[in-house]
């Protein structure tokens, strides 16, 4: 194992898929010789040169729309929109023509391409540069949805999204970005639409993504030590395929489960999470589903207010013990 | 507008073989049939949804296809039968597409909008003005990836012109050097409302040329011998390396725009040019005219009729798809699931 | 009261408005001398003028910004988006740029603008003609969402949309516009952020928007009749700002709450009303919320197909029957 | 990329008026010393976020604002704090932005990307490239529809000319004849990436404006007395009903693309080329020789500098905004409820 930062990770998942298929090509705004704004393509343009490395001008439209025409014609494209709130300036794409071709043309065109963007707030970048959207590709059939939280996830999740014969939209969030951590060397591929427990616990379930998985930990251990909570945490990795199984199952233990999301409140996927469990298991909930959300307001700049308006470590212990106290009076 | 020649290739049609002026002609008549023959099946009820008629443009298709390789790339719009046709899909399955039925190109799924047929290079109908133009680029680029001589030609309308699709994809393919026909049937109307109406420019396609460093092209979209010969030198150029072509190819529409649409508001007198300008009778002509038996073109329209009404009837008598199909296909492993 | 239909209530809508008030524009693709692709601006164009009744190029993104730099320099835009599904061309307008620049600019900029566009499935015209994305806007913090089921709603409705000081994203049900019924006449305005009770029932709460409302209404018939099933039916109507308060408590009312919506499955206005009632009247509940949703799939252009995945009358009474059944064996 | 004037006005520098000349070094001299000022607060760590920087390109902020009337509309992108300061926002309220203050612009919700003064017809600055284009249309539209004789003027970088909106908003605001001026500031980079690796034409905004039906201009973007001539012109047309304008100012950013970039990318001959060629300089020498007197100069330095020094402490004093405000004003009320 090595140590390895989050960027460094998805760089090396690429160039990993890269080496083994040649039909894998690599393109966006700045990712061949600058190695991405966010570097998180450095060394790829070194190694596999212009022809499959490419640098495109300021323009979604047809970045989407030629990964689209690759894909259908037998490469394997993974094409970059820099920030993933630039996905409002392809929605097209992504949401009419790359989710629903396969299923217009009765499975007669596949569509074998990743969508890589970077994800979330953290950076003080304002409103425009700092959304959370992974609700928005989750809404539309035919995507798969995927959100890695630490370095081996982004390596592994990233090489599997780039063999998935169909198209993945890949949340590289920039708040994890210089995080480091062991990732597996020589190959790692992580099967996409598996979430993985990673604290067990017996009184509280909580259900996170990317960004807000670190401080759901975070915030289990003060949960743990400073008030005797004990949570199981859950990094949900896939929204689409969902893992409802994991998730259902972990729920049922605890009867008391809460979503940790990044996105602004209204249709996030903690809502359709809630939705599902408790339609499925709602008999063994021993309170209701308790979603913290950033407020259904735009992101502000300013670093007190960003940091005010996004799901902390000590919002997530608040609200935990404020619902777990209102339960027990009630 | 009138029509101009100022741009194009001179008119070659003794340089094209008879075999090809043959099947010009025949792929005009196909389209004309079946396109017709589609309206009569509205009336019947037996089309559903909308429906948006290439009547009158079928020169811009036969000149095309007659000119591609059996592997190039075809990228549609919503009027998109002409091409799909063209290409070789069958008048079976385009109908029975169009009638939402079991043999239909996507057993009903798709619709008349976004007719598909891999196997014949159809590569889609896309029913977002423009979205398939960048797409063309990219199946273009996949060509020169790897180096298949594959060219890709986008078939839009002079409406697509304004849309910001239309200027990114324009661009990269220029400054890739993409192997790409970019073909504008200037059929001089969006739905309802003049192109010129909303277009900075006369020839909403031409005129935009220089931006994207090409050639202005501007030829006439309802003689199949023109077309054939643009194509051709277009195809040759992309598949030599040349870069992308962007063609405007004037025609009209004889029908409304869609399937909803009396066409109301054109004017008497330019419909009635127009309809003088018939692709389909203007080739008949010169076909006669240039020493072909009338029983030769009389023969092919009456093989292409016969086809047709078979094709008909076997659409009619194809079954409505199972209920279960609208569940498959989201994913390549053919199924819906987005959990476990 | 004078019987119209739903197109010409659009219209009637827009001509009030337009009579009252000399900063309403309208314009769109087709909007002007051809009255609308859809008919829902017939007349006005003849009644106002070119100067207030304008034709644009297909050119979305131009659309949508040229609404917003008018209603920020004074003009009340009405901007026509023809089909919902056509948000995707211009989503950065409504996401990034219309929803989030007063937040940005400190409350500098207003931007009293509607954009009205054609949502919904029942017109055969495949998957990128029929999508209904209520649930896209509801999703942005700084939309206000609406969607009527009724021509009275039409007109009341989008009259106080075109006066609201907010963006507000009015959706057209296809299906609906040809409906007939009676309007008020003269000046009516129907205030946003109310839901309403259309059918008051003991045993259960049904919750629906747009054309899933006639439907809702069938089905409350049939239980009624068939089964003995007595339902509240609620129309929702705005989705911003939401009526929660009478959806809460017509909820708590009979503690069995279902929605029905036209949208695919995943992350739709459903999930977000469902994870509200159980995060918030949990113990007045007696089974979980179901949601009656098209599945998460395109929506294919074929009658039978397409009648086959929207939730119809039979579906709806199905699932309710299914729902209390289980219940009462477990 | 060398300076061309082949199509933009005559350099008429002995026809703008000294107040006039001095205002636009007064500009320039604002806008150097205060974008100083922000990379300076960087290194402090007070500014958080990103920030792009104008240094370089003060001369197209002077020379259009000064040509401008109060009541005309600025459109910027986040590479927009010599606009917005060139309108008249004061360094204070800027610099409070930036550091995220109670005394800036939008009290530190917008930040450096998004810089908006109403009061000063700064109607905003867009991050999303390209998007303020179609917007600054329809205050054009606007502002034509209520006759009020006000002009839209929207600035962008090259790398702006490649994206949708950019066409779309051009071929708009030449089919309505808008009152609008499209100023694209030509640095020859898009972040890391030169703008003539992506763009199939040389000049990438004026060689697309034949596509609208407009005229090609390219100036001088480093001169003041010539952005301050076309734009001068550009305004009056606009006003007039001539309807709109494109400009390609060819300049330079001295910095990189945004704090995070070195802009090693850069050919260091190249630098250099352009930092001979700083407007600021240049305007200063020109001033001198046409007999403006150095110590009127360094007097306008020296209060410029000196009220930069007060705003700077003055926004370092400012408290941070209050945790409420990043919950109003979501809507019109000042709240931000969805629901009651
Ligand atoms: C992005 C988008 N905007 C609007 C429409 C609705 N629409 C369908 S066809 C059409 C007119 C297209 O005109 P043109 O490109 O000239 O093609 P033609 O129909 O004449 O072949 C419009 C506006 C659409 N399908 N997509
Ligand atoms: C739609 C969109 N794509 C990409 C970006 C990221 N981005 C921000 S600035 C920039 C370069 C813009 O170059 P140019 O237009 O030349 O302006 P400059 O920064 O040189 O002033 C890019 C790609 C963005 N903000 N918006
Ligand atoms: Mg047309
Ligand atoms: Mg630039």
């Amino acid at each position: 194992m090595a140590q390895l930062s989050y960027r460094d990770a998805v760089a090396a998942a690429i160039a990993q898929e890269m080496r083994r298929d040649e039909r894998v090509v690599l393109f966006g705004e700045d990712t061949a010789a600058a190695g991405g704004v966010f570097k998180t393509t450095v060394g790829l343009f070194e190694e596999f040169g212009p022809r499959r490395v490419k640098d495109t001008p300021i323009s979604e439209l047809a970045i989407l729309g030629a990964a689209m025409g690759a894909a259908m014609t037998g490469l394997r494209p993974v094409a970059e929109i820099m920030f993933s709130d630039f996905l409002a300036c392809c929605w097209d794409y992504v949401a009419n023509e790359i989710a629903k071709t396969r299923y217009m043309s009765d499975g007669q065109i596949s569509l074998p391409l990743v969508i890589r963007t970077a994800n979330g707030a953290g950076s003080r970048f304002g409103a425009q540069h700092s959304q959370s959207v992974e609700n928005w590709a989750m809404s539309v059939p035919g995507l798969k949805v995927v959100a890695p939280s630490s370095p081996a996830d982004a390596k592994g999740l990233l090489a599997a999204a780039i063999r998935d014969p169909d198209p993945v939209v890949f949340f590289e969030h920039k708040s994890l970005l210089a995080n480091k951590a062991e990732v597996p060397e020589g190959e790692h591929v992580e099967p996409l639409g598996k979430a993985k427990v990673l604290r067990e616990g017996g009184d509280i379930t909580v259900i996170a993504l990317a960004a807000m998985v670190p401080r759901a930990l975070k915030a289990a251990e003060t949960l743990a030590a400073d008030h005797g909570i004990s949570a199981t945490v859950i990094d949900v990795r896939s929204l689409v395929p969902l893992d409802a199984k994991t998730l259902l199952a972990e729920s049922a233990r605890t009867g008391r489960v809460f979503t940790v999301e990044e996105n602004p409140r209204l249709c996030g996927w903690g809502a359709e999470i809630a939705s599902v469990i408790q339609e499925e298991i709602f008999d063994a909930l021993k309170g209701p589903i308790v979603r913290i959300t950033t407020p259904h307001v735009p992101l502000p700049a300013a670093d007190q207010l960003e940091d005010a308006v996004v799901p902390s470590v000590a919002r997530i212990v608040a609200e935990v013990r404020r619902t777990l106290d209102s339960r027990r009076a009630a | 507008m009138s029509l101009t020649r100022e741009a194009h290739p001179a008119h070659r049609s003794h340089e094209i073989p008879e075999a090809t002026r043959l099947r010009l002609f025949q792929l005009q008549v196909e389209i004309r049939y079946c396109e017709k023959r589609a309206y009569d099946l509205f009336l019947q009820n037996l089309v559903k949804g909308t429906s948006h008629l290439a009547l009158g443009q079928e020169a811009v298709a036969a000149g095309f296809a007659a000119a591609m390789n059996p592997d190039d790339y075809s990228f549609c719009t919503y009027r998109g039968h002409h091409h799909t046709l063209a290409r070789g899909a069958s008048m079976l399955s385009v109908l029975g597409e169009l009638m939402g039925r079991q043999c239909g190109l996507m057993k009903g799924k798709g619709g008349s909008m976004h007719l598909t047929s891999v196997a014949h290079g159809v590569m889609g109908s896309y029913a977002i003005v423009g979205a398939h133009l960048p797409i063309a680029a990219g199946a273009a680029w996949s060509a020169q990836y790897r180096g298949t001589k594959q060219v890709a030609c986008a078939f839009f309308g002079d409406g697509a012109t304004n849309i910001g699709a239309f200027h990114e994809a324009l661009n990269l393919a220029a400054v890739w050097k993409l192997p790409v026909i970019f073909c504008c049937e200037n059929n001089l109307y969006m739905e309802y409302t003049p192109i010129s109406a909303v277009t900075a420019v006369k020839n909403p396609a031409a005129d935009r040329a220089a931006s994207y460093g090409l050639e202005r092209q501007v030829i006439d979209g309802n003689d199949a011998d023109i077309v054939y010969s643009a194509a051709r030198d277009a195809l040759t150029k992309a598949r030599s390396g040349g870069g992308p072509s962007l063609i405007e190819c004037l025609t009209y529409r004889h029908s409304g725009h869609s399937r909803a649409d009396p066409a109301k508001y054109r004017p008497k007198e330019e419909l009635e040019e127009w309809l003088k300008r018939d692709p389909v009778t203007l080739y008949r002509a010169r076909l006669l005219a240039t020493g072909i038996a009338e029983a030769k073109l009389a023969q092919i329209e009456s093989e292409v009729m016969a086809k047709l009404d078979r094709a008909t009837e076997a659409a009619k008598a194809s079954p409505t798809p199972s209920l279960e199909s609208a569940m498959t296909d989201v994913w390549a492993d053919g199924g819906h699931a987005w959990r476990n």
